[in-house]
């Protein structure tokens, strides 16, 4: 599933793009994101996600890797995580872009999202909306983080 | 024997089974207990392609009841790989995944629900692959190999001369050219082309694939909801290295198959446990799980005809593309066919067909019922509405104009055509009102389809014993999934041998019991073990009379058989009382035996078609232009059938066919995102419901005993789904204006191209 | 866990059992009581495999939990013939070839039998939406229409009672 | 297959509450099963204890008092469907219940059950909606009633506590001159757009409309934008308002695409199902004898 969002953000570009480098401070706008770990430095990161549908409950440990650096307009990295409880694993591939815009900086956040196993048959429905929502309060919290630094 | 005089064969007598069947005693292999019976559950990948680093089993091993956790590597087999075509689907996934919901690692308990508590402590630690989840993509340049190399299975002969494309993610390319194709397009008057797609389907047959596997002094023993117990027992020896004799398969009654329980699943996997915690194992699959087993075939036709202006077919050329998944199964015979069957049931003098079977990363497809006719059909048959709708020409006269005639060749050196197609097609079109006037939004279609019957080069040997108190017992392989082929058998044996049908009993299929049969497929049965029965009939009856002349002063050729009674003029004796007369005891048996051989052909099959199974289709819908949906008001079913053995079972068949047919044409698909598949289970899988019987559905019997079959048989059951698709496609053209050339015919697809017809954008296959 | 004791009458019989609170119907069906009639097949309560019949009413097996039935009376398919004569349903589906691998045949006469106990003389309609989840795929449901709506006919020429 | 759970039977809605508190979230009232057992057998959800509320007296049943419908949130969908006071002076909630799922469901699911469940593609909450129907919510020592569209927060989410029980929805009639309809299209086994209207004329004018839409979005809502375009049209104008209210009510109702179809078809599908609800409410006031 692809879920695409653009925000702009009243901040330089630059401020921008340090922030995304402020790994536990970005890990801190994934909704239900804790205990954000650097392995190693711009490389690789784990951080444990939790989050629900309802009664729902899914907790995925998370390994974070870069996939690719184009500072300072372009990040990608990967996320893979299983919850063993429902036998479920997601895995996100984030695209996230940073370009200039007349009124500050525009940060594109596209995720490819698939959700695997067990909790696939929670509904797809279910799970698209849950995967736009997600990566919509993600950008949303970027840019409320930076315009509150701002 | 004239129609007019046969007594058991044309009349529909009940079937054998129904009575168990109503009352619940009749027994599946999901019913079968064994004493000390353990149970098996399977841990699937969840992705697509990965390499296998370790799978660590320690904990689920260490939970309550498990008797063993196996990865591949713990297999006690002397062969991990198996398959019909290829020998490239290990048991259990080794050192690569190569499908999301391959086995990976089996837990066996004791209880069903201790395997399946331990099936979540599996842990499998794996480097993910890049996966090509579509034809498309495992076709492309850059695409990584599947399968790097593949080793022929070499079980079937007309399998023997498999051509992979070497270098390419391709197993099966089945190419054919007749005629100059180059002269043709230039002679045509009009030349049209299009692409068509079916999607990829779910069997769904209602008892999920069970096996119980049992392993003892003697070797083997497996029972399995299998159509094909021989190829079973030919893989199982050559998996545990065992010779054919201590394989033994049993087939007891299955519910429903439809292709999907053609050849070997879940069998050696469920044996190999057997061995493994030495007490028998039962594996039993969820809907879920079968849906991640088989599939059928989605299919892309590239497809291009040329015509004269009165409609003279030239020319056809047919590219067909099947994604046959992660696996070949049999997908390799099934792309031939599909190539074999494209340009469809019409005299065209120049063709070029080419059918590639692409692995891909997706669940592996196989068989399913039509083997390969419905997707070719889409296409083959919604093209012959496009070129009738632009020459202006009554689709019904088009087709008769280029139908093949009785005799005539399809492909030079095989069986010419043994029907009367055009009466099939004319008796439909009459039946449905072809000429009639319709209500305003209501439009009809009609469509046509065969394919070479009976499976190429296959076998069939058969035993018919009668006992001693004139009771007969029919030793024949065939697998009764519903189809009703024990009752046909019994039909025909009893018409043979001048016996009571209720004194006939068929036994079920047990490889060390009945004799050899090549497999419950193909609409072969009734025409290929029918012909084995009837010789082996005819075998007991000569061997009875013989016995019986002697008692009764005469030359056998002065005695008839009539209702078990044996009559000289004047004096009767009953078989019972020859054969313990014969005897000398209240004992002793006849045994006859029968078998049939294929024939040679020169034609690109390789084997020689034993007859055409034709299908004719006629539908009429109504369309609801705001919503798109499609509502199938009379559906109309032709079938030849040569001799119907059993005429209510031939119409049943066919009805249940079309039926089937009306799934992928309205509302039936597998979704794949990305190798996922969405849809595993019927909440989001919709197959065709009560709701969605239409008003009118009738089957037209077509019987001119022109059959090779027994009586004139010819096999019946997989041409009703020929048709279903491109007669309500072109219904839904003639009601709306628009034509849809991707399946399932959902209402946002109708929807979509109602309104793009309106904003004046083409239908494609008109671009 | 604290399992159940109950009271079911099956088919007629009296059990006496004691079930934990997550076994389901089926598993005391054919598991404990080896009711074999009862069918498996989607899990989900969509396909009607395993109707059975719990106090006259259809409910699926294969998720109703079995102790839903204390105190109450089951019927299964097994249930229906008395002796060696067919159940009007049964044999309607029997004369009208109404089946064909049989799988789906005990849920959905138990099905019919609980039609025909609310609406002895169904339309042709009334007996697709009633039948609607009960999932066949090899008959292609003509020949099942037409079995019910004569098992309709005959039994309503009897009695249209308790569904014999 | 199910794990192994403990069953409560409580007496009493206080008794059911305690149990509820005291377990927290390794407890889950049960009060029909029909989605709640296929989630755990599927493994997705887990709970140490059910609470089978359907054990509590007056829990279930029907009563019409004062012409307001009160239904026991333990009353199953067949009940519903097949009860005399309903089919009578709630006919829409009959036909509507008549054609949830399948037969053995609606025997076994209960209305409190399914409103809670929140399956997000189901369709007695959307049609309740334009009854203006209040749900009761009870715990130990204390009771609230909610408007019904307050009962759902999200997709399998409502605003019950932890100690919460739904234990009954009352309908209030309709005025006179009204009447009420509910259609739903889709071709997989729950609906995928579910659309429910009430209409009151008064001479020859909309009176009032109501308006909810179901399935396509998270939870069922009504439309009070869309409701507000067809209030006070001549019951033979309201061509034109009808469609806008489609549209609008097809943009607010927060469609998706996924197996059901694309976000733009269910939009397009919420103003045709619109349509044609109006239209069967108009019949129906007709029909019905005037009051």
């Amino acid at each position: 599933m692809k879920v695409e969002r653009e925000v702009t953000i009243a901040a330089p570009r630059e401020t921008v793009w340090d922030f995304l480098w402020d790994v536990p401070r970005l890990a801190g706008c994934i909704p239900g994101a804790r205990d954000v770990r650097t392995i190693e430095e711009r490389k690789t990161y784990t951080a444990v996600v939790a989050d629900k549908v309802g009664p729902f409950k899914v907790q995925f440990p998370l390994t974070i890797e870069v996939v690719d650096v184009q500072a300072p307009e372009r990040l990608r990295v990967r996320a893979n995580g299983r919850d063993t409880a429902v036998d479920g694993l997601v895995k996100v591939d984030l695209d996230v872009t940073v370009t200039p815009a007349e009124t500050g900086t525009a940060l594109k956040v596209a995720a490819d999202i698939s959700v695997l196993g067990k909790l696939g048959t929670l509904g797809h429905s279910v799970i698209v909306r849950k995967g736009t929502d997600i990566v919509d309060r993600f950008a949303q919290a970027v840019r409320a983080q930076l315009e509150a630094k701002a | 024997m004239a129609a007019d005089r046969l007594t058991v064969v044309g009349r529909a007598v009940p079937r054998l089974d129904a009575r168990d069947k109503v009352t619940g005693a009749a027994r599946y292999v999901s019913d079968l207990a064994l004493p000390g019976l353990a149970h098996a559950r399977v841990w699937r990948s969840p992705v697509p392609h990965a390499r296998i680093i370790e799978t660590l089993t320690e904990r689920a091993a260490a939970a309550p009841g498990v008797l063993a956790v196996c990865a591949a590597a713990d297999l006690p087999v002397k062969r991990l790989y198996f398959g019909p075509a290829y020998r490239d689907q290990p048991i259990l996934a080794h050192e690569v995944i190569r499908y999301a919901g391959e086995p990976v690692v089996a837990v066996v308990a004791d209880t069903e629900r201790h395997a399946q508590a331990a099936l979540a402590l599996v842990d499998v630690r794996y480097e993910e692959l890049p996966a090509a989840t579509s034809a498309e993509q495992a076709l492309a340049a850059n695409a990584s190999l599947i399968h790097p190399e593949i080793e022929r299975a070499g079980h079937f002969r007309d399998l023997s001369g498999l051509r992979p494309i070497p270098g390419t993610n391709v197993c099966q390319h089945y190419a054919y050219q007749r005629g100059d194709l180059a002269h043709a397009l230039e002679d045509a008057d009009l030349v049209v082309e299009g692409v068509y797609r079916y999607p990829a389907l779910s069997h769904h047959a209602l008892e999920p694939h069970c096996v119980v596997a049992r392993v003892d002094g003697d070797g083997l023993t497996v029972w399995a909801t299998t159509q094909h117990p021989f190829p079973v027992r030919r893989e199982l020896a050559d998996v545990f290295d065992l010779p054919l004799a201590a394989v033994q398969v049993v087939v007891p009654l299955i519910g429903g198959a439809f292709g999907g329980k053609c050849y070997t699943k879940t069998e050696p996997l469920a044996a190999a446990l057997a061995a493994r915690v030495r007490r028998p194992v039962r594996l039993a699959l969820s809907m879920e799980e079968n849906a991640r087993t088989i599939t059928r075939h989605a299919v892309s036709v590239v497809i291009k005809t040329a015509v004269t202006r009165d409609g003279t077919l030239l020319a056809r050329e047919c590219d067909v593309v099947l994604d046959t998944g992660a696996y070949a199964d049999i997908g390799p015979r099934v792309a031939t066919k599909a190539g074999y069957r494209a340009p469809g049931p019409y005299r065209i003098p120049t063709l070029r067909i080419d059918a590639k079977c692409v692995y891909t990363n997706n669940v592996p497809a196989g068989a399913y019922r039509g083997y390969g006719v419905p997707q070719v059909t889409w296409a083959g048959e919604s093209q012959m509405d496009v070129i009738a709708e632009r020459l202006g020409l009554d689709p019904l006269a088009l087709r008769l104009k280029n139908l093949l005639k009785r005799g005539e060749e399809y492909v030079a050196g095989d069986t010419p055509i043994d029907g009367d197609l055009a009466e099939g097609l004319e008796q439909t079109a009459r039946a449905v009102g072809w000429t009639a006037p319709l209500a305003r939004g209501r439009g009809r279609g009609l469509a046509c389809a065969m394919k070479d019957g009976g499976g190429t080069h296959s076998t069939s040997t058969a035993i018919v014993r009668i006992n001693a108190d004139g009771s007969v017992d029919v030793l024949a392989g065939s697998v009764e999934a519903g189809q009703g082929i024990r009752t046909a058998l019994a039909q025909i044996t009893a018409e043979t041998l001048g016996v009571p049908f209720a004194s006939v009993v068929v036994a079920a299929p047990d490889t060390s019991v009945t004799p050899y049969d090549w497999g419950t497929s193909a609409s072969r049965s009734t025409t290929i073990m029918g012909l084995a029965v009837q010789e082996a009939a005819r075998d007991a009856r000569e061997q009875v009379l013989a016995l019986a002349a002697p008692l009764l002063d005469a030359e056998a050729s002065m005695l008839t058989i009539r209702d078990g009674a044996i009559t000289r003029d004047d004096r009767t004796m009953t078989v019972a009382e020859v054969i313990s007369g014969h005897y000398g005891l209240v004992g002793g048996e006849v045994a006859g035996v029968g078998s049939f051989v294929p024939g040679k052909s020169s034609g690109s099959l390789g084997g020689a078609t034993v007859f055409w199974e034709s299908g004719m289709g006629a539908a009429e819908v109504e369309v609801d232009r705001e919503t798109g949906a499609i509502e199938l008001l009379k559906y109309i079913s032709a079938a030849d059938v040569g001799q119907a053995i059993n005429p209510r079972e031939c119409a049943a068949q066919d009805e249940g066919a079309a039926m089937q047919g009306i799934g992928p044409a309205l509302f039936e698909a597998r979704v794949n995102d990305a190798g996922q598949l969405l849809n595993p289970g019927l909440i989001d899988y919709r197959v065709p419901a009560f709701t969605d019987l239409p008003p009118t559905l009738e089957t037209v019997l077509i019987e001119n005993a022109d059959g090779p079959g027994p009586f004139g048989a010819k096999g019946v059951g997989e041409s009703g789904t020929f048709c279903v698709a491109p007669a309500i496609g072109s219904a839904l053209t003639q009601a709306t204006g628009v034509r849809l050339t991707e399946l399932p015919m959902t209402p946002e697809r109708v929807w979509r191209a109602l309104r793009d017809a309106e904003r004046g954008s083409l239908p494609p296959t008109l671009k | 866990m604290k399992e159940i004791a109950m009271t079911v009458i099956v088919n007629g019989d009296k059990h006496d059992l004691t079930v934990p609170p997550h076994e389901t119907l089926i598993e005391c069906l054919r598991d404990r009581l080896g009711l074999l009639g009862v069918k498996k097949s989607c899990d989900v309560q969509v396909c009607g495999t395993c109707t059975v019949l719990l106090d006259d009413r259809p409910v699926s097996a294969c998720t109703v939990l079995a102790f839903e039935a204390r105190g109450r009376s089951v019927r299964t398919i097994e249930g229906l013939a008395r002796g060696d004569d067919l159940h009007p349903v049964q044999a309607a589906f029997v004369e009208h070839g109404a089946l064909q691998c049989g799988f789906c045949t005990p849920g959905m006469i138990m099905a019919t039998v609980a039609l025909i106990n609310e609406n002895p003389r169904p339309t042709a309609d009334e007996v697709k939406h009633y039948m609607r989840g009960n999932i066949c795929r090899c008959t292609g449901y003509k020949r099942i229409l037409e079995a019910i709506l004569d098992a309709s006919r005959r039994m309503s020429g009897a009695s249209a009672g308790n569904g014999r | 297959m199910l794990r192994p759970f403990e069953l409560s039977e409580p007496t009493s809605v206080a008794e059911a509450s305690e149990l509820l508190a005291r377990h927290g979230d390794a407890a889950r009232i049960y009060a029909g099963g029909t989605e709640l057992i296929l989630a755990m057998k599927e493994g997705l959800v887990h709970y140490e204890h059910l609470v089978n509320v359907k054990t509590i007296p007056g829990l279930a049943g029907v009563r019409l008092d004062a012409g307001t419908l009160r239904l026991g949130a333990a009353t199953s969908h067949r009940a519903l469907e097949r009860d005399p006071l309903v089919r009578q002076h709630f006919p829409a909630v009959a036909r509507m219940e008549a054609d949830v799922a399948n037969v053995r469901v609606r025997e076994v699911g209960t209305l409190g059950g399914n409103l809670c469940f929140a399956e997000p593609h189901a369709d007695p909450g959307t049609l309740l909606q334009v009854f203006d129907a209040t749900a009761r919510i009870e715990k130990k020592g204390s009771a609230r009633t909610i408007p019904l569209e307050g009962l759902f927060v999200g997709p399998f989410e409502t605003c019950l506590e932890g100690d919460e029980l739904l234990t009954e929805i009352v309908v209030p009639p309709l005025p006179s001159r009204s009447a009420a309809a509910y259609l739903k299209f889709g071709f997989l086994e729950r609906p995928s757009v579910g659309v429910a209207v009430a209409v009151t004329l008064d001479d020859g004018h909309v009176a009032d409309a109501r308006i909810a839409v179901g399935c396509v979005g998270p939870v069922p809502r009504r439309m009070r934008e869309a409701e507000a375009e067809l209030r006070g049209k001549p019951r033979t104008e309201t061509g034109a308002a009808l469609a806008t209210a489609g549209r609008i009510a097809g943009r607010a109702a927060d469609a998706i695409t996924d197996l059901h179809g694309s976000a733009e078809y269910k939009e397009h599908l919420v103003g045709v199902l619109l349509r044609r609800a109006w239209d069967q409410a108009l019949a129906a006031i007709d029909g019905s004898p005037r009051r």
